[in-house]
């Protein structure tokens, strides 16, 4: 019997070396394998280059993996947040290196990883200071960048739910990262809310297949949702409201981040 | 002191430049502004780069849902008739050229059309861009959203930018609150002066030739 | 109000000029919109350029319209088939241009024309004849042929379900090309079961969002299904079975084919 | 005569050699036979290109759905856990190297991996691949089940292919009905031969210098 499921988050990261390269689920909060990453911290592994779209908010999540200087290096498209003062700080010390790369030419180059492609012409970013120093070619009148491939040792992946060949579903725009950094890692981890009965997620609608998946761990129900259905009662963080006397427990925001 | 049109009134203004059945992406910012002068009564589909087709408008604050956000981060809500699809889809749905429009903001567009919109050059600050080069080059009508001059009254239409490009030659037109510009071969041309701006006082403050748009017929 | 569905295929396939490119889905018989097909021939268009997997099977289809000699260019994978005889004609007289994909390339190729990709280096045939004349490159130790996108004027699709702004499902294996034919064509053309109401398809589900489809028409259940459920009784080709003191009405399958 | 096993010997062999837990491609033609001798007990993942992964057996003849198809266009079913996909999903999965086995027949295969199973390029035939070349290079283990010897006795293992090639350096054994080969950087090493053939008798029949293989652990 295939079963790929394991009993906890802290068995779920083992093995994770120092210098791998990780790449990190989620746009901001929504997809981001939160449970993992607080597993990842505890065990310990250092030297990390980090693939993800951000560099982290607040304090938890990534920004903690950040603050507790794990990570030698970040490929992102969005570092600079209203909540992105762990990455600022250790940026602005030297302490980290940054390799910005266009949300685009991001998804993309995970994605040839996965599909195994060698290297592909992107329009996007020519001209601009991110494709300095690329090869560039012109075809049927369109310059392109020729862009490579980003693979990584591990994914940390945040689905939905999954079965125990490592199927996955996910849940709307928490979808974000989750398919193509599955599909570009030589390990796959996965969280979900719940490991649901094989056969039981429509063999149409699987957004993941479990070929691209080697580890899943259930980490509960998330808190806006009561089985399954929508409950709402949460901030953007996903924190719990508290009652209009007492003031939201939401911060405020500043600004909207990309 | 010429005639200036507030955020609403320019929002609104792009919103009637958008016929039904349109594909959109509205940017962070300024440009959000739009879809609430979207008529209700017509069917413009909105996208979010992160994975999101009919999205519809911010919940009630205790019916947000964390997995269900837009590009800035912000709360939304999905229509009926909506799809969701990963990161590589959505951006490969943007750099294909399905988006009819997508509305930006921007520091500098030059005459060409060149957008420069993520950075100043700041020194020391801290580069983060986004999916902006991706919408700069993806969409049928890139349109640009913003005030004419700065803060310190220099113009953001210029004859090349000074500013970190996003996307080359790319704009297709720049509304402003001042006056709307169309990018065309010979530079700038007003399609539409608001209040008492003419060509010949855009002109001045641009410190650009300008010269009156050929009529379009519809949109 | 979006109102994408036609009422009739003649009405869908309206417009298709005389040498245009026209993708048409399908794998063999699943997925092959037989029903746009047929409007295709009746509207007149000639000179075509057709990229599908196959060149036609039997006498319907695909091989219909090659029979009426309306194909001036096939692009495929795989044209010899027990039941090409149509194509194999027109082929050994010389009245049809073949150029021949290894299939992987064929479907990243289309991919690549509606992802907005220039062109991409693909590690498939390299060393083959079908790799002559091709831009190689050797990226990280192994050799990669530069392929270009595919891109067509039409799109003609088989789905299962559509909505009025073009959403889509598919069943089972007749999915295959229609989702990447569907981002690659200017006009793509959809034939379904049925349209049901906005909203009735699950968003989490939808394999092509409707931003990629133009017109869609509904053509009725497919003869093996009852109100959307799968009941059999049909061969492989989807002709009813008789019963047994008859015979059955499948010919004999005197070889498998790719 | 030297001892030859059945095709049907030779499938089960080949079902032998392949773990559980393993996504497998079985190629059309005999190949497809591996499938009958997977132990039930046994979880083995087949994927079938054209959009399947989790493929079960055939079903009854009134069962048949002409939606749910092999790449041979043959009915099949799908099994528990099975997910469905396009084209291009189906080929990335193949070409990123996730499939860990798959099993396909040759014309000839080199003693550098090089793989001809396409065209015999033959004067007059219409040629089709299929997918035939992204399997040859896509699986980490790329099996070649055979007959050792043609119809008219050449051998179908050779210093260098005369035919088409699929694909280059992608095999990694060929499984015949005389023997096992492994493809090492030295040439054919013969794994297992079978009844009485033996490596020098191998030699003499395919005209090539051959080893004995060395012991691996596991498979």
């Amino acid at each position: 019997m295939i079963d790929k499921t394991v009993g906890s988050v802290a068995d779920a990261v083992a093995g994770i070396r120092d210098g791998a390269t990780v790449m990190i689920g989620g746009f901001g909060r929504a997809g981001q394998p939160v449970e993992l990453i607080d597993a990842l911290i505890a065990h310990g592994a250092k030297d990390l280059t980090v693939v993800n779209n951000n560099a982290g908010n607040g304090d938890l999540g990534l920004a903690a993996l950040l603050a507790k200087k794990r990570v030698r290096k970040i490929l992102c498209s969005f570092p600079r947040q209203h909540d992105s003062w762990v990455f600022d700080g250790l940026y602005r010390a030297g302490e980290i290196e940054l390799e910005l790369v266009p949300q685009g030419n991001l998804a993309e180059r995970i994605r040839a990883a996965g599909a195994g492609i060698g290297a592909f012409f992107s329009p996007t970013g020519v001209g601009t200071e991110l494709a300095e120093g690329k090869e560039l070619r012109e075809i049927d009148g369109r310059t392109y960048a020729l862009e490579y491939p980003i693979r990584a040792d591990v994914a940390l992946v945040s689905a939905y739910r999954g079965d125990r060949w490592g199927n996955l579903v996910y849940r709307e725009t928490a979808r974000n990262f989750g398919p193509i950094m599955a599909a570009a890692a030589t390990t796959t981890i996965v969280q979900v809310d719940e490991i649901v009965p094989l056969g039981s997620l429509d063999p149409e609608s699987i957004v993941t297949p479990g070929i691209f998946v080697d580890r899943v761990v259930a980490v509960g129900e998330r808190d806006w949702l009561r089985d399954g259905a929508f409950v709402g009662g949460v901030d953007i963080e996903g924190r719990p409201l508290v009652s209009a006397s007492t003031g939201s427990a939401t911060g405020p925001r500043t600004k909207a981040d990309q | 002191m010429s005639t200036l049109i507030s955020r609403e009134q320019l929002a609104a203004r792009i919103a009637q430049d958008i016929p039904e059945g349109s594909y959109v992406n509205l940017g962070i910012g300024a440009p959000t502004l739009v879809a609430n002068f979207l008529p209700e009564t017509l069917e413009i589909i909105l996208h979010t780069e992160n994975g999101l087709l009919g999205m519809g408008p911010a919940p009630e604050p205790d019916r947000i849902d964390p997995d269900l956000i837009n590009a800035g981060k912000q709360p939304v809500t999905a229509l009926p008739g909506a799809a969701y699809f990963h990161h590589a889809d959505s951006f490969a749905m943007m750099r294909g050229g399905h988006l009819d429009v997508c509305v930006l903001g921007a520091f500098q567009v030059s005459e060409r059309g060149d957008l420069a919109n993520w950075s100043t050059g700041a020194p020391g600050a801290i580069p983060a861009v986004g999916g902006a080069m991706d919408l700069a080059i993806g969409a049928k009508n890139v349109y640009v959203m913003t005030d004419l001059l700065t803060k310190t009254g220099e113009s953001k239409l210029v004859a090349a930018c000074t500013y970190p490009l996003t996307g080359v030659a790319c704009v297709t037109r720049v509304y402003t609150d001042h006056a709307i510009f169309d990018v065309t071969p010979e530079g700038f041309a007003v399609r539409e002066a608001f209040g008492d701006n003419t060509v010949a006082s855009l002109a001045e403050l641009t410190g650009l030739e300008l010269r009156e748009a050929a009529p379009v017929e519809g949109n």
